[in-house]
């Protein structure tokens, strides 16, 4: 038994480093009081965090199950709450309740499948999770491709990641297209949106797709995998709402019968097609 | 099935209250019945249901969950809970009865909501069949059988008794609790009150109201009609019918700063609310049609669809009287089911 | 806690432009006030919100002042007018609702007032120590 | 009256001058009344009612339509149209983008006095003259109009319309009332039976904000109580301080602009008697600062941002009033 889903009583996170990631995003990580990793999840789970007094909000947890020391949280600046964690620094506690929600079937749909990660701007922290995982069990999956945009270089969350460790040669079989919204300087990747990227890249489609990011581009990159191919019981996606409390009581996270909270938030796009267009 | 004389009821309220906390439905000032904790002189409410539910007993407006200590960068947690005391309410309508079924399946299905199971487990309820039903019931369009209330102990007022028939080991409890003012006895009173409510049920302006056009997968037929934009044009965004409403059960959860520490506690939330959903990045429901949409769509088709083909509306009728524009779920049913048949 | 213990709490919402300098005159003076009087320096009288009187209520207040400049004194001109209006309707709502008169007071103190200052906080602890705590406008929540 | 009603409506409409028209119709039982909006000559022939139980005020729902190109028509009665000057008068709602008929108002029947009476299971209640015919599934009962009027409507304060583009009907006029009466009835209480009224009262709040949503003087486009940012927003009172306060407040808030159209007591669900605060702070700024009706005429200055250099000081609470 969980007694934290039962109470919604949280458990006490240690923040043990801070770092900026980019100029509106910080990366967290957390521990128990003990020292130790507070809570197990599987990729695409997300996690309580609350700063008593200011709020309480639900975040994806970054770092990947593989992960025996700390979880991570990938955080953009952008309301009551996020302000104050960019605001904290290491050794402040936290409050962390989960995990909730499903995660990606990386065990089972995923295995020995070729898979093609799509992440635009902070969509990459649920991602990095699976890829993470997908990585130190490398042989369980095909080729790995991983898209991922931002609106500029110094946007491009987990950079220092993706090239010293995915992008490394000792990768075998990730390739990772990086690509930024507007021309720039000291940049000479590729320039443009993700889902036209995607679509010049033109993936053959015996592999399963994996989107995160904004809706607008979740909707074009969605649109443009179904036009190279895709089904869309290749495709899965991860939602966000307003969420309260996480257990699919509190009535507000739902989108038609289903609870982002509980049912989701990772959403094959045949089973999210069929619910109202509402989220 | 037991009986007692009506005049005798103070004494059955005085010794259920020398046990246990005794809370009946009793008249407030201005004319609403409410239920009170019974003290004694407290009359009995003639009214056929209270202004509010009865599923704050369960559910209340607001409740602790949890509390903070800050010092410092430190946070320390204190977990509020107390075993709850024994309780007994008197006089639930078949409707409010049916409507703690409801909220079970929600709140105790896993992961078990701990708050409401503590207080769940210590409420004994004792029901009490109508005579009398209003024009804005339509319970029986939910299948209750307003005759035959369920809960631990249902009871039955006639004219010059009421009797009692206990439904659960609880109620046995409570039956045996109080046996000393109770007599037994066969049920013709109640029989042939059965019979003559039954017959004004029939009459009432709802008794044809029919849940059949809804039901799980009927999200599609009903999201994008068009009707919703009429039926939610005059709707305030207030909260009175969900507050009101036995079965409505969403939350939201807040922290208060004492200035020593933080407590976190959960209140009733509405749908109609314009910040119900409301994220720093924006709102999936932004006018008030969408919010009016979730909350019949929810009762009429999303939950039945998650819940065997149970409706979240025990037709209770209090949306029905307390709507400041009277705009409520039996419009809503008509409406669409109307457009359903054609 | 028995009467003569009692120590109320005062919140004295003081004017930056006078009742707060005239506190601070009081202070140079050696005026002697009770050390339970928690001031709070606003902009000006008028900045004071409804708001304010009852949270500081709910916050453990026993009593809360205003303090602003003379009627036609003010820094800016009116700001002390519009106070005027809104603390007595203020006050008169609460009185109205059963809470104690007696605990909310305006008063008009100059820089130059170092003395009507503390005579003023003098005058109205007394008055709220005999009042004895706020029961009528109290949030247990916020209680030890 | 509703015939005439009908009828202008359906002329204006035919005419192009307006492109909907905001009025009542019938829900489930004759006292169920409904704002809507009517488009088409059909819908007014089918549903446009005007009768004794049209209670609703109207004004703030030509809130949503002032941002159309074309005129609405919306029906005001005599205390309707305090609030729509008073709308007009703090730039709330655009004057050009309504056509306001004054209609008469005869009193409005308060259900709830006739359920507070023991009625249930009413299937019908027709108003013909002084006389409330209740035909109900446990008998009849007729009723003395005034018996059963709106308590609003027994202290009506006008019957004159301050704001229209024409009038159905003669022109009425602002009458005597004792609307204060229960005001100082309260007041010569002691503190102590005050505290216990009110709290009886307050505590059946529900903070369900319909008093609020239904105020057309509440029209911010954000609350206070629901600005995280304003440190008292609440969802629930959690406890009896809490209660108080958005009351005091959310009276405080209309004072001075409230114009007493009773619709705050009118749509609680738990019949707070909530227009007992706010007749409260008009009778004191009568007291106060001279006579003042909000709504009276477009352009008035709301007597909470304005002040004379003689006004009473705050003390004069302390010394026992007015």
């Amino acid at each position: 038994m969980n007694m934290n889903l039962e109470t919604l009583i949280p458990i006490v996170g240690v923040v043990t480093e801070v770092k900026q990631d980019t100029p509106d995003i910080k990366n967290f990580r957390v521990v128990g009081r003990d020292g130790k990793k507070p809570i197990q999840h599987m990729p695409g789970q997300c996690a309580m965090v609350s700063i008593p007094g200011v709020g309480e909000a639900m975040f994806s947890i970054t770092s990947s199950p593989t992960n025996e020391d700390y979880i991570e949280f990938e955080i953009k600046k952008c309301g009551c709450l996020t302000n104050w964690l960019h605001m904290i620094e290491a050794g402040q506690e936290i409050t962390v309740r989960g995990p909730y929600g499903n995660a990606f079937p990386v065990d089972d749909a995923f295995a020995g499948h070729d898979l093609l990660i799509i992440a635009g701007g902070v969509g990459l922290a649920p991602v990095r999770s699976v890829i993470n995982y997908c990585r130190h069990h490398r042989d369980r999956y095909g080729k790995i491709d991983i898209v991922y945009g931002s609106r500029s270089k110094e946007d491009l969350a987990f950079y220092d990641e993706i090239i010293n460790e995915w992008m490394s040669p000792d990768e075998k079989d990730v390739h990772v297209h990086l690509t930024i919204d507007r021309e720039q300087e000291n940049w000479d990747g590729h320039v443009g949106f993700v889902p036209n990227y995607v679509k010049e890249l033109g993936f053959d489609t015996d592999k399963i797709a994996i989107l995160c990011g904004p809706p607008i581009m979740i909707k074009f990159t969605l649109a443009g995998l179904k036009e190279i191919g895709f089904s869309e019981q290749q495709i899965y996606t991860t939602l966000e709402l307003k969420m309260k409390c996480g257990v699919g009581k509190c009535g507000r996270c739902n989108v038609g019968s289903k609870y982002v909270c509980k049912d989701g938030p990772v959403f094959r796009m045949d089973e999210l097609s069929e619910l109202p267009d509402e989220y | 099935m037991y009986r007692i004389p009506r005049e005798k009821l103070d004494q059955l309220f005085a010794l259920t209250a020398e046990k246990e906390t005794l809370y009946i439905p009793t008249d407030a000032t201005s004319g609403i019945a409410q239920f009170k904790k019974w003290n004694e002189g407290m009359k009995m409410s003639e009214k056929l249901k209270t202004s509010r539910s009865a599923k704050d007993f369960f559910f209340p407006q607001t409740e602790a969950l949890v509390n903070f200590k800050i010092s410092g960068k430190k946070i320390d947690i204190i977990d509020p809970r107390e075993e709850c005391e024994d309780f007994v309410i008197f006089g639930v309508r078949a409707c409010d009865a049916k409507s703690f079924e409801i909220l079970d399946s929600v709140f105790l299905v896993d992961p078990v909501d701990t708050y409401y199971k503590n207080r769940r487990e210590h409420g004994t309820i004792v029901t009490l069949a109508c005579s009398r039903p209003s024009e804005s019931c339509f319970c029986t369009t939910f299948d209750i059988d307003p005759t035959e209330p369920a809960g631990d102990v249902s009871a039955w007022m006639t004219d010059d008794s009421v009797y009692f028939k206990a439904n659960t080991e609880k109620g046995e409890k409570y039956i045996a609790l109080v046996s000393s003012l109770l007599e037994e006895t066969d049920g013709a009173d109640v029989d042939a009150q059965k019979v003559a409510t039954k017959e004004i049920l029939g009459k009432l302006p709802f008794a044809n109201l029919k849940k059949d056009a809804f039901g799980g997968g009927k999200t599609e037929q009903y999201f994008g009609s068009p009707k919703w934009a009429e039926l939610s044009e005059a709707c305030l965004g207030c909260g009175t019918c969900t507050f009101v409403c036995p079965t409505c059960q969403c939350y939201d959860i807040r922290d208060f700063d004492t200035g020593h520490g933080i407590n976190r506690f959960r209140c009733w939330d509405s749908c109609m609310y314009s910040d119900f959903t409301k994220m720093a990045h924006g709102n999936p429901r932004l006018s008030q049609k969408e919010r009016f949409r979730q909350r019949f769509m929810h009762k009429l088709v999303y939950y039945p669809e998650n819940h065997d083909e149970v409706f979240a509306c025990v037709g209770c009728g209090r949306c029905v009287e307390k709507c400041p524009i009277s705009m409520n779920i039996v419009k809503v049913m008509k409406t669409l089911g109307e457009e359903e048949a054609k | 806690m028995s009467m003569n213990e009692f120590k109320p709490k005062i919140v004295a919402f003081c004017c930056n432009w006078c009742s707060y300098a005239g506190a601070d005159l009081a202070g140079t003076n050696r005026l002697n006030y009770p050390a339970d009087v928690k001031i709070i320096r606003v902009p000006c009288s008028c900045r004071v919100n409804p708001m304010f009187i009852l949270r500081a209520f709910q916050r453990g207040a026993d009593g809360v002042i205003l303090c602003g400049c003379h009627p036609g004194d003010c820094h800016y001109t009116t700001g002390n007018y519009y106070a005027r209006r809104r603390m007595t309707m203020l006050f008169s709502m609460l009185d109205y609702l059963g809470i104690e008169k007696e605990r909310t007071r305006v008063e008009w103190v100059s820089a130059a007032e170092g003395a009507k200052f503390a005579a003023v906080m003098n005058d109205f602890v007394k008055t709220v120590t005999e009042l004895g705590e706020n029961k009528r406008l109290e949030d247990l929540r916020c209680k030890k | 009256m509703q015939e005439v009603m009908k009828k202008r409506a359906k002329e204006l409409l035919a005419s192009g001058e307006v492109t909907r028209v905001i009025g009542w119709k019938k829900n489930e039982f004759d006292y169920d009344i409904t704002p809507a909006v009517f488009e088409t000559a059909e819908a007014i022939d089918r549903d446009f009612v005007y009768d004794d139980f049209c209670g609703p005020n109207l004004s703030k729902f030509t809130f949503q339509h002032q941002k159309n190109d074309t005129k609405t028509l919306v029906f005001l009665k005599p205390c309707d149209t305090y609030s729509m000057t008073q709308m007009v008068t703090e730039h709330r709602v655009n004057r050009d983008a309504l056509y306001i008929i004054g209609i008469p108002c005869f009193g409005k029947i308060d259900i709830e006095k006739i359920k507070a009476d023991g009625m249930t299971g009413i299937l019908s209640v027709t108003s013909e003259g002084a006389d409330v015919k209740v035909h109900t599934l446990y008998g009849d009962k007729t009723y003395v109009k005034i018996d059963v009027m709106a308590e609003r409507c027994l202290a009506c304060k006008s019957k004159y319309h301050t704001i229209y583009d024409e009038l159905i009907g003669e022109e009425g006029e602002v009458m005597e009332t004792d609307r204060f009466d229960q005001v100082k009835e309260l007041e010569a209480m002691t503190p102590d039976q005050r505290f216990e009224f009110w709290r009886g009262e307050l505590s059946r709040c529900i903070r369900c904000n319909a008093c609020r949503n239904a105020c057309p003087a509440c029209t911010c486009e954000s609350c206070v109580f629901d600005n995280p940012e304003s440190g008292i927003a609440q969802k629930a009172a959690a406890d009896s301080f809490e209660e108080n306060m958005f009351h005091i407040i959310r009276a405080f808030h209309v004072a001075g602009r409230c114009t007493d159209c009773g619709e705050c007591s009118r749509v609680c669900p738990q019949h707070i008697p909530l227009h007992l605060l706010n007749r409260k702070f008009i009778s004191d700024i009568n007291g106060y600062y001279g006579e003042y009706q909000a709504g009276e005429e477009v352009g008035q200055r709301a007597p909470l941002v304005n002040f004379t250099k003689e006004d009473v000081e705050p003390d004069v609470v302390a010394k026992g009033g007015k």
